[in-house]
């Protein structure tokens, strides 16, 4: 591996050249005619323009993206996060081509990619799961059947979904029918397959997934969990590491399910597990992610791996170079996210141009943006402007530390809008601060945290 | 900078103008601190002088494809050969320009020629598929500006074409 | 910013703008605060200069000594007066502003007086030392800008005085 | 403790605005009028104009200083380094006027500040000295008295000294006598007391400082060594954090030492016990520093600890909140100082206004700097315009990126030029990389370092 292609945008392409320069790899970014002026594609040591702004014809449209690859000569490629990074197609397109994908197989790929299969494989694994459905739904009537078996409330979830999205949660009977056909099209238009699973759902949870890293050589560690329950519809708003609800113990078990239920599916490269931890400090599994995750910082402030360089070093086909008992979790780590959004609109998308920047900075401070003065947010992509992850000794610390960092943060420009003051408002909420929230939280306190500040 | 003479716009406005962007330039320089923008408009004479945000050393590298033998291509819209007539036809994609059907074959087109609309004027392979480039118009070539072989990006200009209408103009 | 009307623009207008953009430069500079655009037109003649990408937000925030009680004073520049007529008389050290020498004595002047060259006109107390304003020439007192015992900072602005020369003008 | 003046300005007040603002104190800075319009200014709590642009009316002025302190009701006062930083009477003044002063005692200051007497201190606290003078050089006749008993190299050091400056380092008889008479002249200037004290000169030796930290009651840690062998004029230009020249056993030698040598002069606060390391791996102590130090972010990275926040606790009162065995060095930190200094002119300074600002960021990257865009760079204050960073898990991985970070790096206006590149060719350098440098590298390798790159 010498040169490689970075089939993203944004953030994570900073971060993937980053990585790149740490390792001595040069570095060729595609780009959209909208992002040609970005900060990624000017580091970067070459660039390729492959379409137009939609992302359907640029970031998303894989013929555009080998080519590039074999026109800059890059030998491998790394997706980066959403786009195509998921894509069991492009994983089999750059094995074809010469080029080495920066994940998991095609084939590990194609059998994460459909969640009802996962269940089924993650069962046989040994994995607890939620009663639920291991293969797709196909009618009404058969959702009505399996209702009756597990119960009530239960969450309808697509097949191919992924990011939170083509997820209903069903309280009772009465509402299941219209939840369904509203699902099943939400799936077809999102992922243009409107096949849904069922499972039950489990009321005051946490979000608790695992960071794994596997070899080319069966070998497998974990890197500790981060609690992400902090959500908007599915949708994590912030996140930290470790989670405030484990023991060492609860950690080591979580563990080491994430790394047997990995290494069942022959996954190679970094990956996440995802769990949901209940009342009862019981783990469910719920899916895996095979991609880099934006909120991939927490864990490497608080365990000092370079979770992107790794990918890259055993993509090459490198062996593990540590083993699980040299992951040590010093202190804590918080990321908020900072989206072009308006928590007051309901989240609605505030696109715009930036004219004033400041961001923060300082000891045990963490930014990951690609931001700068004159940097045009396109409705095109998506929101996230920066991460602002802080380290403290503890978690209290981390937290004043990131109330500190956010109050240095400013992103103005006409149009825009972040999610900077709701995150301020979490910051210094008692029920966030005592213990972290279950994922009920920001539905329930919305209102209350935007008003307030 | 755009002087926009609409019509005779009298010497002295032009001159006047010039003496004042050269003292507008002075005194912001002396203040220690660059400007972004300097506007300015004597009768009918307007000059507008614009340093904007992206600061000279970030100004884009090459985007050239690098490492591909004899590909350097300069990006689309870093020289495109604007100054030169005609309108471009783009590259609709990233890929392999190729000038003929196959490497014994004749080009398709060369300068000087003139094309019909959708005649194919050349070829863009990109992941083993031939994208044939045709002429949006009637025209005569006036540029062919990659290199046979060369490694193209999207929206790159591939020809020069100046429009001849449905008839010879 | 485009004024166009046709005609020739009188030198005097462009004599004028250039002297004016100077004069708004100056004026900016001695403010000691940034300006983002200076903006301005005398008959046919309009100049704007913008440095605009010095952020909006990096403003300066009040400099006033908050927290101290009774004590919260604009920072020099802020807001001196500048519109009143005469000189400003700005603080040597930063400390308290005193109108007399002791709380029982009546103010060295008030708004009116005509002092001389010398002449004590305010006290600023720092770290138990009385420091003696005086007044750089003979004038009349236009304004007095603290209250007594506000908290001034160095350079701020104490007294406006109109300069009166040696004999009375 | 409730409300802290910072008696400093650039990137150290903006670094104790941070600390403060983490503990949830509230800040005053005080500032020159050329300083008006700059970050810690605007992002203080409040700011004071003490007064015009030279130092010694406005930095350097005590009376101005304690009088905004108590103008703005603060109650605590942080020097920073430089300045009055190890000013005695600052401390007393600060005393008389019910000012907590972040730093050690006046009478502890008095004692550190004068270098031959805390030579003599040392020797009795059982510290190893080179051979020398515990009290101040009267005369010429008198140094080549000492000169004879001691022996050459040797070196003629202000008493009175600091920052590196008012040294001169004697090979031979023959050059004493000049070197007598200009050191004296130049501590005369520099620091208005000519007093001169004579060690023996050590060749081929390294810099190794170890971070002490004591509380008000009699306790006190070390926070390991940093290795601050590259200088250039007995002028650091790039610090580390631990010495790839040093054992875990001679790191608890030398750090036992330091602690040993602060607690006998009665000190409290950060300091900084400075050492010389020999070829046969034995320490000599050299001087003591009663302040915060430009290079102590590679301490903070390699432990952990905030140094600036356990400055103001223990200021405080506090007594220390951690024992020697919690000290944890993990990893390895460089710190490169980018000055206003051009490398290739003999460091001239290089100031004017900054048009064009790109800090590093990223992952295990840390920039302390006041710059942005506009920043006006004045001859009238130290050169020093950002310090970068860089943590890895070990010397290798943290300089790999620390290259990285320097790439990113573009502090570009009009006059303006920077020791960058300097930084980068040592990054790149084989000797500096191969186990680190001793003190004699960069006067040997200058040349070739500047007009390599």
């Amino acid at each position: 591996m010498r040169r490689v292609l970075i089939a993203n945008r944004g953030e994570i392409a900073l971060r993937i050249i980053r990585a790149c320069r740490d390792l001595g790899l040069e570095t060729v970014v595609v780009h959209s005619t909208q992002d040609r002026d970005t900060r990624p594609v000017r580091m970067a040591d070459a660039a390729v323009c492959i379409g137009p702004p939609e992302p359907a014809r640029s970031y998303l449209y894989t013929p555009a993206v080998v080519e590039a690859a074999l026109a800059s000569r890059a030998d491998a490629m790394h997706p980066g996060y959403g786009f195509l990074s998921e894509d069991a197609d492009l994983a089999a397109v750059c094995r074809e081509n010469g080029l080495t994908f920066v994940g998991p197989s095609a084939e590990a790929m194609a059998r994460v990619a459909d969640k009802a299969e996962t269940r089924a494989l993650m069962t046989e694994a040994g994995l607890p799961l939620l009663p639920g459905t291991t293969a797709a739904v196909q009618s009404e009537a058969e959702a009505f059947a399996v209702a009756e078996e597990i119960g009530f409330p239960l969450i309808l979830k697509a097949t191919a979904g992924g990011g939170g999205r083509g997820m209903t949660v069903v309280r009772g009977r009465e509402h299941l029918a219209k939840a369904f056909r509203e699902t099943r099209t939400q799936a077809k238009l999102a992922f243009n397959d409107g096949s849904l699973y069922i499972e039950r759902y489990l009321e005051g949870a946490r979000h608790i997934e695992v960071q794994i890293l596997c070899d080319a050589h069966g070998n497998g560690v974990h890197l500790g969990e981060r609690d992400c329950s902090v959500q908007r519809r599915h949708q994590k708003v912030l996140e930290e590491a470790p989670s405030p609800a484990l023991t060492p113990a609860m950690r080591d078990d979580v563990g080491a399910l994430a790394v047997r239920g990995a290494l069942a599916v022959g996954y190679q490269g970094a990956g996440t597990m995802e769990f949901l931890l209940d009342a009862e400090g019981r783990f469910w599994f719920m899916e895996m992610n095979a991609r880099i995750q934006v909120e991939h910082p927490v864990t490497e402030m608080v365990t000092g791996i370079d979770l992107v360089a790794a990918q890259l070093r055993v993509a090459a086909g490198e062996r593990l170079w540590f083993g699980q008992e040299d992951v040590k979790v010093t202190g804590h780590a918080i990321e908020c996210r900072i989206n072009a959004e308006e928590p007051r609109s309901g989240f609605a998308p505030r696109t715009g141009t930036v004219t004033d920047l400041a961001l923060p900075a300082g000891p045990w401070i963490r930014v990951d943006s690609h931001l700068e003065a004159g940097t045009h947010v396109s409705p095109h992509y998506d929101a996230l402007l920066a991460k602002v992850v802080a380290w403290g000794a503890d978690r209290e610390e981390s937290a004043r530390r990131m109330r500190r960092a956010l109050a240095e943060l400013r992103v103005e420009g006409r149009g825009l809008a972040t999610t900077r003051d709701l995150h301020e408002a979490v910051l210094g909420d008692a029920e966030f601060l005592d213990g972290g929230v279950t994922l009920d939280y920001l539905g329930r306190r919305l209102d209350d945290l935007v008003a307030t500040d | 900078m755009t002087t926009s003479d609409t019509d005779a716009t009298p010497a002295a406005d032009i001159a006047a103008a010039a003496i004042l962007l050269r003292e507008a330039l002075a005194i912001a320089d002396s203040s220690g601190r660059t400007p972004a923008r300097i506007a300015l408009a004597v009768g009918g004479a307007s000059v507008e002088v614009d340093w904007s945000q992206t600061p000279a050393a970030a100004a884009p590298q090459p985007l050239a494809l690098t490492g591909a033998p004899s590909a350097v291509v300069p990006a689309a819209g870093a020289d495109d050969g604007g100054a030169m007539p005609g309108i471009a036809v783009e590259s609709p994609l990233v890929g392999t320009f190729y000038r003929a059907p196959s490497p014994e074959a004749d080009p398709f087109v060369s300068v000087g020629d003139v094309v019909e609309e959708g005649q194919t004027i050349a070829i863009v392979e990109a992941m083993k598929l031939m994208n044939t480039i045709t002429a949006p118009e009637r025209g005569r070539i006036s540029a062919i500006l990659p290199e046979d072989g060369d490694r193209v990006e999207f929206g790159q200009p591939l020809v020069r074409l100046v429009p001849l209408g449905t008839d010879a103009a």
